[in-house]
């Protein structure tokens, strides 16, 4: 019984199936709200409102021929898009889904959770710029270059501001976390600086405008993925996506805090949530035009790290006199 | 660590062919190679065997999007060896037409430059409202693209009250969008960021090398035909030539923003003087033998047809130089030392037209075996020989 | 400093109507001048063949069927038609025997179903009865 | 300046180097020159008269001469500056050392007309394909494109 609830728990939910069903979701809601921004109308006709478009674009790529480079390093090639699918589900797994009860939390839920998931998280950047290296393309190579020098920018900011929350919160587990801000809503507010911050360094580490270097397609045409077709290219794209979700949905938990509810209301809080902080992304995505790499270096030692400490700084302020 | 990557001829970057070979280190070009001759379609030649009306259409097709200057350009050259004086009001519809395109060129550029820097909500909404004025073209001459409104002559098509006033109201729409651009879209901070102190082109160099249009007025070069050289009735005309003395992308862009006020001002002025009376006059067949330069500003630069003609049906010789293939050698420069990410906004600031640039050669074999490519480093060495060239100065800080 | 200038734009955008349209299933009408592809009318046309000889792309192709019946075959070949519409510049007949239709989707994957053909009988000018010349006194 | 002040100008600097002079039309002003003059009345025509843009080049065959046109854009006009060339001797002295804009019109006329530029910094091909067959120069009166039979490929007939 319990294999089989493993089993369950791996493949339907909050495992694969629910990821992937999710993540297309978001994708479309993605799509469709840039689309809305320019004044256009997005996927409609696959399925209704056009919902099962990323569906089909995942169909579509995965009966198209696979070519692997003739000088590629054929192993790696293969492997990375597989293990970078593996990286983010599991990373999916450690999700507060809707038990954000710390007595009975979801089935991984351990003291650590958030840096696990931090770390899972960076992983995939480092699969980018491996399968920009294996590819042996010179567009592919500046792109992995671009992703290596994009991670020294944002991924501190990021870790800083994440887990500052956490730290406020006393709690190194995210349902704990949740927990904490369910029971103190207003200790939220102070968050908000690196509420910012972290949406921005996750817009940069889902490598969407205006961070969307590594593969700029009017400069280095698919960057990392140039060389990646049919199944391969699906998996990345599927991958991204699942990012996408596993990160918005980290935000949510830790910055947007919880209400509870039961396992109804909570799973309905968790859609809401995420999907708000993919709205958010999405903006930001439409409002910006693409930077430079060195841009975005400077921009992120200058202001998001900055302001990084700045709201640790807040948050021990509050710990030690407040609280 | 050096090495080489291919631009072209097939890339997202570039909307037509043409091969541009980068020799980069890590970020920075350090060399550049153009490669020309994927778009040929031997107009010239085939312009010899065709008769003087079935030109217009072949110098029409010359290029897509500024189809009415060639065709202009070669109609007015045409009328001036036929001894043949359109009427005024011809002659206000066919630069009405022209101005409109010029409204239409620039914009989509515009929208290109934000495509080019990732901006895709600019693109959306330049192009969007492009289709303003797209939508009048196809009002006035009946199609979008090929507008096909010249004849020799005058124009083939007249205008009446109801689209004079759709005309005036969709230029007003136009005004308020294109200031809207203006201030908001020039002032976006990742947008300017992108475009300040890229491509830099002094003032010098775009003189040695010949540069037309805006690339040359946002250099500082005066230099507009409309004003030097007025052709048609641009003499009497209000408007001013824009330039920018920024010598980079940014200046090109607000170059392109000011001449389309400066369009607005003509249409309206057109709109407001224009004569009654025919619009074209019947031209003859042949032509006396005689030469004749026509020239034309084009939405990316002077346009140049010389027409020399032998008393037959058919043009003796048809010569057309289109502005992008003079922009080619100051493009090299504003590349060299400049970023990768900037490769396809710098080759974009110069409007390229690769259709316009490439049309002698009857291409019948198009395979390409063993590489030739152009190496301009020759070319810079002269051009620096003559020109103090300014040191390279980047914008590479965060722009606020 | 600015950041993020173009945000209320955005957002009154997405509360706006797209500005596309839903193409294939939804067509913007076109203008009532639009040049489409040329069409002959073969009961005005005189077969004077000017429309032949100033046709910028050879689409236009005039051959004799029966002289003895005076039948012409006319030829457009709309796979190479460019849409000028000079052919009804060209042509001299009052009311005029080419015309534009205001088709735009031509699109078609045998070039061979492009071509439209008309046989007739050529058209004989009217000419006004011209008075009778007055006999000398 | 106006036309008339100009062809003056062109008259002294030029002396007995300018062959021929016509003013066909308001603005333009046809000069000829010899060939082996060209080059010193390109430079002295940029320094003293302004004209720095080289607009284009363009060749015509003219039988058994080519007739080149250097089309000079100065402040209000065209100076066109001519040049024969024989065809049993087709060689022209490249101005690229004065205007370095001139060598992509240059190159373009050794492709087209078979004419050997001399000078030309960089004097490989410019427009013409590769495996282009060597003698074949299109822009030549004598030359003649032979079309092929068109063949519409689809399923009828």
């Amino acid at each position: 019984m319990a294999v089989l609830k493993t089993l369950l728990y791996l493949l339907v939910y909050p495992g694969l199936l629910f990821l992937f069903v999710y993540s297309t979701f978001a994708e479309w809601f993605d799509r469709k709200v840039f689309a809305r921004l320019q004044n256009r109308m997005g996927p409609t006709h696959t399925g209704r409102w056009g919902l099962l478009q990323p569906i089909a674009d995942f169909v579509k790529l995965m009966a198209k021929e696979d070519i692997v480079p003739a000088r590629a390093d054929k192993t790696l090639f293969t492997l990375l898009p597989i293990v970078g699918l593996a990286i983010v589900l599991t990373a999916g797994l450690l999700l507060p889904v809707w038990m954000s009860d710390p007595a009975a939390p979801g089935m991984v839920s351990f003291s650590g959770d958030i840096i696990v998931l931090l770390y899972l998280l960076s992983l995939p950047t480092l699969i980018f710029f491996l399968a920009g290296w294996a590819s042996t393309n010179a567009f592919s190579i500046i792109g992995g270059t671009r992703v290596l020098t994009m991670l020294f920018g944002y991924e501190v900011p990021l870790f800083l501001s994440v887990l500052s929350p956490a730290l406020l919160a006393g709690s190194w587990r995210l349902a704990e976390i949740a927990a904490f801000y369910r029971a103190k809503p207003l200790l939220l507010l102070p968050n908000l600086i690196g509420f910012v911050v972290a949406l921005i360094a996750v817009q940069a580490k889902l490598e969407r405008t205006p961070f969307d270097i590594p593969h700029a397609e009017t400069e280095i045409v698919g960057g990392t993925f140039t060389e990646y077709s049919g199944k391969k290219l699906a998996f990345f794209r599927l991958m991204t996506d699942i990012e996408l979700v596993v990160s918005s949905a980290l935000l949510a938990a830790v910055f947007l805090g919880g209400f509870g509810g039961g396992p109804f209301l909570g799973f309905v809080q968790f859609i809401v949530k995420t999907l708000a902080v993919i709205f958010l992304l999405s903006v930001l995505r439409a409002v910006t035009g693409r930077i430079r790499i060195d841009q975005v270096v400077t921009f992120a030692w200058r202001w998001l790290a900055p302001l990084a400490v700045l709201q640790l700084f807040i948050v021990i302020l509050i710990k030690g006199f407040v609280l | 660590m050096s090495f080489n990557i291919p631009i072209g001829p097939q890339h997202p970057a570039l909307k037509e062919p043409i091969s541009l070979r980068m020799t980069v280190e890590g970020e920075v070009i350090r060399d550049v190679d153009i490669r020309l001759g994927y778009n040929h379609r031997g107009l010239e030649k085939l312009a010899e065997e065709k008769s003087w009306i079935q030109n217009i259409y072949l110098t029409e097709r010359i290029c897509g999007i500024c189809s009415h200057s060639h065709a202009t350009c070669y109609v007015q050259g045409v009328e001036k060896l036929m001894e043949i004086e359109p009427p005024k009001r011809g002659i206000y519809l066919r630069y009405l037409v022209s101005e409109l395109e010029r409204v239409h060129s620039h914009l989509l550029w515009l929208g290109i430059a934000g495509h080019e820097a990732g901006f895709d909500t600019f693109f959306m909404y330049t192009w969007r409202d492009r289709e303003v004025v797209m939508d009048l073209l196809e009002m006035i001459s009946g199609n979008r693209v090929h507008y096909a409104i010249n004849t020799l002559g005058g124009v083939r098509r007249d205008l009446d009250e109801a689209l004079r006033k759709k005309i005036l109201e969709g230029i007003d729409v136009l005004k308020k969008r294109t200031e809207y651009y203006f201030k908001i879209g020039a002032s976006e901070p990742t947008f300017v960021g992108r475009l300040a102190g890229v491509g830099k082109l002094s003032k010098e160099l775009a003189m040695a090398l010949c540069a037309v249009g805006p690339t040359a007025r946002a250099s500082g070069v005066t230099r507009d035909v409309r004003k030097d050289d007025p052709h048609a009735f641009y003499d009497e005309a209000p408007f001013d030539v824009a330039t920018a003395d920024t010598c980079d992308v940014l200046g090109r862009t607000v170059v392109r923003i000011k001449e389309l006020f400066e369009s607005y001002k003509i249409i309206e002025f057109i709109l407001k003087a224009l004569p009654p009376g025919p619009v074209a006059v019947k031209a003859p067949r042949k032509a006396k033998p005689n030469e004749v330069i026509s020239r034309y500003e084009a939405p990316r630069g002077e346009n140049i047809h010389y027409i020399k003609s032998n008393g037959s049906e058919k043009p003796e010789r048809l010569k057309v130089r289109a502005p992008t293939l003079a922009n080619y050698p100051a493009t090299v420069e504003m590349l060299r030392d400049g970023f990768i990410a900037d490769i396809p906004l710098i080759f974009a600031a110069i409007d390229p037209c690769i259709c316009c640039a490439e049309r002698t050669v009857e291409l019948r074999n198009a395979r390409t075996g063993e590489e030739r490519t152009v190496l301009f480093s020759d070319l810079r060495r002269m051009a620096n020989e003559r020109a103090r060239q300014l040191p390279g100065q980047r914008n590479v800080t965060w722009p606020f | 400093m600015k950041v993020a200038v173009f945000l209320p734009e955005l957002l009154r955008h997405l509360f706006r109507k797209p500005a596309t349209v839903d193409y294939p299933f939804k067509k913007i009408e076109v203008p009532p001048d639009f040049r489409g592809t040329p069409f002959l009318h073969p009961e005005i046309c005189i077969v004077c063949k000017a429309c032949e000889r100033d046709c910028p792309a050879e689409a236009i192709e005039i051959r004799s069927v029966n002289d003895a019946e005076k039948k012409f075959s006319m030829i457009i070949h709309n796979d190479r038609c460019i849409h000028c519409a000079q052919c009804v510049d060209s042509c001299p007949t009052n009311p005029k025997a080419m015309e534009m239709d205001h088709l735009f989707e031509l699109a078609d994957f045998d070039r061979h179903n492009l071509k439209k053909e008309w046989i007739y009988v050529r058209a004989v000018l009217k000419k006004e009865p011209k008075p009778p010349i007055a006999p000398a006194p | 300046m106006t036309d008339l002040e100009k062809i003056e100008k062109a008259k002294l600097l030029l002396g007995d180097k300018l062959l021929e002079m016509t003013h066909p039309a308001p603005h333009r002003i046809f000069l000829t020159v010899a060939r082996e003059n060209l080059l010193a009345a390109t430079a002295l025509l940029k320094d003293r008269l302004d004209c720095w843009y080289l607009a284009t080049i363009s060749g015509v065959d003219k039988g058994d001469v080519y007739e080149i046109v250097y089309h000079y854009g100065d402040t209000n006009g065209t100076i066109n500056v001519r040049t024969r060339v024989p065809k049993s001797d087709p060689r022209l002295p490249s101005t690229c050392a004065v205007i370095p804009g001139a060598i992509l019109y240059e190159r373009e006329l050794q492709d087209m007309f078979g004419l050997v530029v001399e000078g030309l910094p960089d004097p490989r091909p410019l427009v013409m394909p590769d495996g282009w067959p060597a003698g074949n120069f299109p822009l030549r009166k004598d030359w003649a494109y032979e079309r092929p039979a068109e063949i519409i490929p689809g399923g009828k007939k």
